[in-house]
Parts: structure tokens; C-alpha cells; sequence
């Protein structure tokens, strides 16, 4: 086995036996010496190509690399494993995006955008997945805590930052209907496969 | 395109899509969707805001000119209608028909000359509807991501079951520190036990009185000093043979596994 | 993208999304008709095929397909986490550390400068890791195995030499006991805390 070839397996293992994703400076510094950033993306490079025309894709969020399963074989592998896939509520993906684009904000700031009382269960889920957090209060009467997105929300939703999130947009474009129809239909659909597994 | 059905408010939105100018052309003329299906519909809404939202793009409304009464008497006619047909209803359903209506009210006013956009109610819940708009498209471009164990999956891999570990790269210094550790710990305090010798002789005199005293055979526990001992027993032992050897003593047994008995000689003879 | 590969990735993405190894009977059901076992044996020689000269491999294991990084990487991997170190035990390293820079001593000698009985358990490690070796015994009553250091300890440790041990500076020093004054005293000292440990 080349040199090269070996350097690149090295990287492919840590990225498989780790469990969360790996931080590019983790693996520029597998070795002596730390290859530049330039040459780690070249490997990196390197390795996305072996995935093409497989189940795999290299991808970057937050904490760094990752391998993953094509998302084109959720639906089979959702088959396999019924319990196994996440559901997200609309009432969970508001309450979350509300915390992303407003953050920090309190329960009763999310409660006042959405113009609804919030269900504990939503944020309780959201902090067991780690998608939330606290950070610190607001000085007002009651003291609220504010809510704040982690880290571990982007590499869920594999965005690398916040700055990665779609701009809210003009305002007052989203009393139109929405042009962006496809985006409304795919979850138009997502919603009625919902009902169905109901 | 009648009335709407119950399957699904946001499709019902985007077949009913209109531009600002088309507006007037398609006056609606299905205001009217029937309470029981709205029962039915409102489980699908995320709250008044939607509900309110959802009535302004079916209607095919332009808020920015259009002014917001005629859809603040729809939503109220609607919470009206399901509470005669005792259908449950939110208290946020309630506190925006409440809102709805004290905005009506307030509109059939004659405007103040200069109204503070602040303070102009209908200029608030619009602001409230854009900004739930905005959340609720950026929520679906959210929900549309590849979400991590909905969408997509780790890709794990792990090393062979039993693998060898690796037991080198250790740095040389645990070993200076070990020793420090080692040498700078208190000394053990070593006691020496002078072991008490154990004199045969001692043991002898000891048991040959015993046994002759005693009316009735003796065990081996019996013969012993308890502080003489592990090496007292070894002692003892050797003590009793010599004493049978020397016919002082003779063993009782009857072939029994039984503890060691024995009893003066003069007392079987 | 040809329908073997698609099925091809398919098995792939279920080995992958798995967390235990996958049956060949689920893997033969994911697709309808079945595979028979002669068509599935078929498609995993291919998949095997795809990770040759990279960092992993597939294997069969009692109860079912399992994709695993290559055992060659796991030193690397064992190095790269720290959450799973290997880690020396302060009684091996006290151990250890006695026969490095004592060397030769014998069992009795160890037990005397640390003060407390050996873990039998922990030569045996040490012997078992070939980080020690008997060299002849000494020449008294009982003959004790002498032990030393083995060049694979000196690997271990990063050392090229047994002079490369780090100083224990004079005050540690003379805390020592001479080497050959061990041998003397040694025994029965080691007798007599035998006998105060029973």
C-alpha cells in the first residue's frame, strides 16, 4: 500500500470509529507533521470521491467531518427500523427556528411569535436532543431563562453555522403565498405521510 | 374549487396563490368553509396565528392594502360557530377573536390625524402575522434539511471486536513519578513478632496431666494452649504421639472419623 | 445510477445505519422477490470489493454482516481518544518502575521497597506485555527469579536506553536502598510482614 493511500485510510478510520463528527483540526494533526488545512482538504477531496456512486457522503457541520447515509435511503431504512427515525412536529420545527433566528429568546418570546402556548414536552425534547440550551437570564420580572441553539443542532441539521441558516427574508413577502413551492410541498407531503402513519 | 377539503390547509394554500393584482378578479366566493370540517381543520393548525394566516392566503388577501376587517370577521364567525358546536377551542383561539374584534371596533373609529404606527392595533397584528409567516416558511426550510437520524445516518464503524490494543507510546516520566510517589510514601512500619517458641517438653508435662486428671477421655482441642498457636497444635501433636509411644497415653478410636481422642493409659487398662 | 448498484448500495446503507451486525436473512428480505443466499453472497463479495485498500472491511460474525475499520488502525485510533486511554495502574507503574531502575531484583526485593505484597496479577501483565523478562536467579535460599526490563519496555516508554530512565534526583536517590543491600535484608524482612499480614 503507497504512503498515500495509507494516510488517506487513516483519516477514513477516524472518521468511521468516531462517534460525533471529527474537527479538521483533529485530523490534520493525525500526523507528524500536521498537514496544512489546504492539504487535509485535499485529502478530504480525495475521500469524498470514493464515496461517489455509494451509500456514503462526506459532509461538514459544526463539530467537523462526518460520514454519512445518503439521506435517498431514509425511506427503506425507515421501513427496517420503524421506531428508529426522528419525527419533527411543525410545532417542534417552529419552536426550534424560532430559537435559531431569534436567540436568545424566553419561552414567552416563542410564545408570542408563534401565538401559542408552548407545549413543555417540545422543549423538553429539544434539550434531551441537545438542540438547546440555556444561557443566562433575562433581567426581567421572573427572571426567564434564555434559550439558545447548540452545537449539537447544527451537526443534526448539518449546517456548519448559524450564518448557514436561509435568511428570514422580507417580511412582508411572506404574507404572499409562498413561491417557494417546493419547499411547501415537500413538507405538504411530509405532513400527509404523517397522517397516514398516524 | 369549492369549499375546501379537510385533507390539508397548506395545499389548499398554494392552489389558491394569488399575486397583489389578480386579487380582484377572483374575489372569493368561498368564504364559507363548513365549522365541522374547520373542527376537523383547526387540529391542523399551529395556533391562531396559523389559523389567521391561513385565512388571509386563502382569501388571497394582500394585507399591505387591504384593510384587515373583512378576515378579522371571518376568523370571528368561525370561533363563533365552533363554540355553538361545542367544539373545543384553545384560549389562544379565543384570546385572538377577543383581539379581532376589539381591532374591528376600534377601525370603525374615525382615524386619529396622526396615528403613531406604534399604536395603530392593525399595523401590530400584521407585524405579529409577517413575523409568524417568516418563521413558519423558515421552519419548513429547516424541516426540509437532511436532519440527522430522520434523514440521514452516522455512518459508523466500529474496530474489530477484541482488538489488540496498543501498548506503547507512554511517556518515560510516569515512571519518575512513580517512584516519587513510591519513595516519598510514609515507610511501612515493620513490627517484628518474636514468634514464642513452642517447647515440646512444656507440652508433654501439659497434657500428661490433663489426661490423667481427667475422669473421662480428652480430645485434642482440649490438650491445646490456644495462645500457643499454629505451631502449638504441631507441638501438641508430636507431644500426644511421644506420651503413646511412651504408653502414657493410648488413642481411642473405633474407626470412626472422629476428632482425635485419647485418655490416660491406666484409665483403659 | 444502474439498478445493481442501487441494490448494492442499498445493503450498504443497512449495513452502515445499523448498530449491530446485520443477519443475512434481513439483508436477503430487503429486497422483493428475497434474494435467495447464492444472489446475497453475490452482492457482499461486491460490497467486500468496494473496501479493498481502504480503512475497512466486511466481515461475518455469529450473528450477522458487520462492516469494521481494520484492526491495523486501532493503535492509532487508541491514541487519537483519550477518552478510552490505556491506562497503567499506580501498583504497575510502582512495579515497573522498582525493576526498571533496581534491575535485577527479585520479586522479594519489589515487595520490600513498596512496602506491601506483589499482585501476582500484575507480573503477570507485565510479563504477558513482554515489558519484563527473568534473567537468572539469585544465588540463596529459594533461588528467586532475577527480573529486568526488556527492550520492548524501552519501546513503550519511548526510551532508547535504559540510561534515558529520568533521573530520580538525590533526594529520591539515597531514599534507596543500595541495590546489593537488598539481597541481605530483603528476605526476612519480607518474612516478617508475610508473617504480620496473616
Amino acid at each position: 500500500m503507497s504512503p498515500e493511500l495509507a494516510q488517506l485510510n487513516h483519516i477514513e478510520a477516524v472518521l468511521f470509529a468516531s462517534e460525533a463528527p471529527v474537527a479538521s483540526v483533529v485530523l490534520r494533526h493525525l500526523f507528524e507533521p500536521a498537514l496544512t488545512p489546504s492539504q487535509l482538504s485535499d485529502w478530504l477531496t480525495a475521500l469524498a470521491a470514493r464515496y461517489e456512486q455509494t451509500a456514503l457522503e462526506l459532509v461538514e457541520t459544526a463539530s467537523g467531518w462526518r460520514i454519512q447515509v445518503r439521506a435517498m435511503h431514509a425511506p427503506m431504512l425507515s421501513r427496517l427500523w420503524p421506531e428508529r427515525p426522528l419525527r419533527l412536529s411543525q410545532a417542534l420545527l417552529e419552536t426550534l427556528t424560532v430559537i435559531a433566528y431569534r436567540q436568545p429568546v424566553t419561552r414567552g418570546d416563542i410564545e408570542q411569535i408563534r401565538g401559542v402556548a408552548i407545549n413543555s414536552q417540545i422543549l423538553r425534547t429539544l434539550f434531551e436532543r441537545q438542540w438547546i440550551s440555556e444561557r443566562g437570564h433575562r433581567e426581567v420580572a421572573g427572571k426567564p431563562a434564555l434559550l439558545v441553539t447548540t452545537r449539537q443542532f447544527l451537526d443534526a441539521f448539518g449546517l456548519r453555522s448559524l450564518a448557514e441558516l436561509p435568511p428570514l427574508g422580507d417580511t412582508v413577502q411572506h404574507l404572499l403565498p409562498p413561491s417557494g413551492a417546493i419547499a411547501e410541498t415537500g413538507h405538504c407531503e411530509r405532513a400527509q405521510q404523517d397522517l397516514k402513519q398516524r | 374549487m369549492g369549499a375546501i377539503t379537510a385533507t390539508d390547509p397548506h395545499h389548499a394554500q398554494a392552489l389558491r396563490a394569488r399575486v397583489e393584482s389578480e386579487w380582484f378578479e377572483h374575489l372569493p366566493e368561498d368564504l364559507y368553509v363548513p365549522p365541522e370540517a374547520f373542527a376537523i381543520l383547526l387540529e391542523r393548525f399551529e395556533g391562531p396565528l396559523d389559523f389567521l394566516l391561513y385565512l388571509v392566503r386563502k382569501n388571497g388577501f394582500d394585507l399591505r392594502h387591504l384593510d384587515i376587517a373583512p378576515i378579522a370577521s371571518q376568523y370571528i364567525s368561525y370561533i363563533q360557530v365552533m363554540q355553538t358546536l361545542d367544539v373545543e377551542l384553545a384560549a389562544d383561539y379565543l384570546v385572538m377573536a377577543a383581539l379581532l374584534a376589539d381591532l374591528k371596533s376600534r377601525l370603525l373609529l374615525p382615524k386619529p390625524s396622526k396615528l403613531q404606527v406604534e399604536d395603530d392595533p392593525r399595523q401590530q397584528l400584521i407585524e405579529r402575522l409577517e413575523a409568524y409567516a417568516a418563521i413558519k416558511r423558515s421552519a419548513t426550510q429547516l424541516g426540509a434539511r437532511s436532519v440527522l437520524e430522520r434523514d440521514v445516518y452516522s455512518a459508523h464503524a466500529d474496530l474489530p471486536l477484541g482488538a489488540p490494543e496498543d501498548w506503547t507510546g507512554f511517556d518515560a516520566t510516569l515512571l519518575q513519578q512513580a517512584m516519587q510517589t513510591l519513595l516519598g510514601r510514609p515507610k511501612p512500619v515493620i513490627h517484628a513478632i518474636q514468634a514464642e517458641s513452642v517447647s515440646l517438653d512444656e507440652r508433654m508435662d501439659s497434657i500428661r496431666a490433663t489426661v490423667c486428671q481427667s475422669r473421662t477421655p480428652c480430645r485434642f482441642d482440649q490438650l491445646l494452649n490456644p495462645l500457643q498457636g499454629r505451631m502449638g497444635i504441631v507441638v501438641s501433636l508430636l507431644a500426644v504421639l511421644e506420651l503413646v509411644r511412651q504408653q502414657v497415653l493410648v488413642i481411642i478410636a473405633d474407626g470412626q472419623p472422629l476428632p482425635l481422642t485419647v485418655w490416660g493409659a491406666e484409665h483403659v487398662a
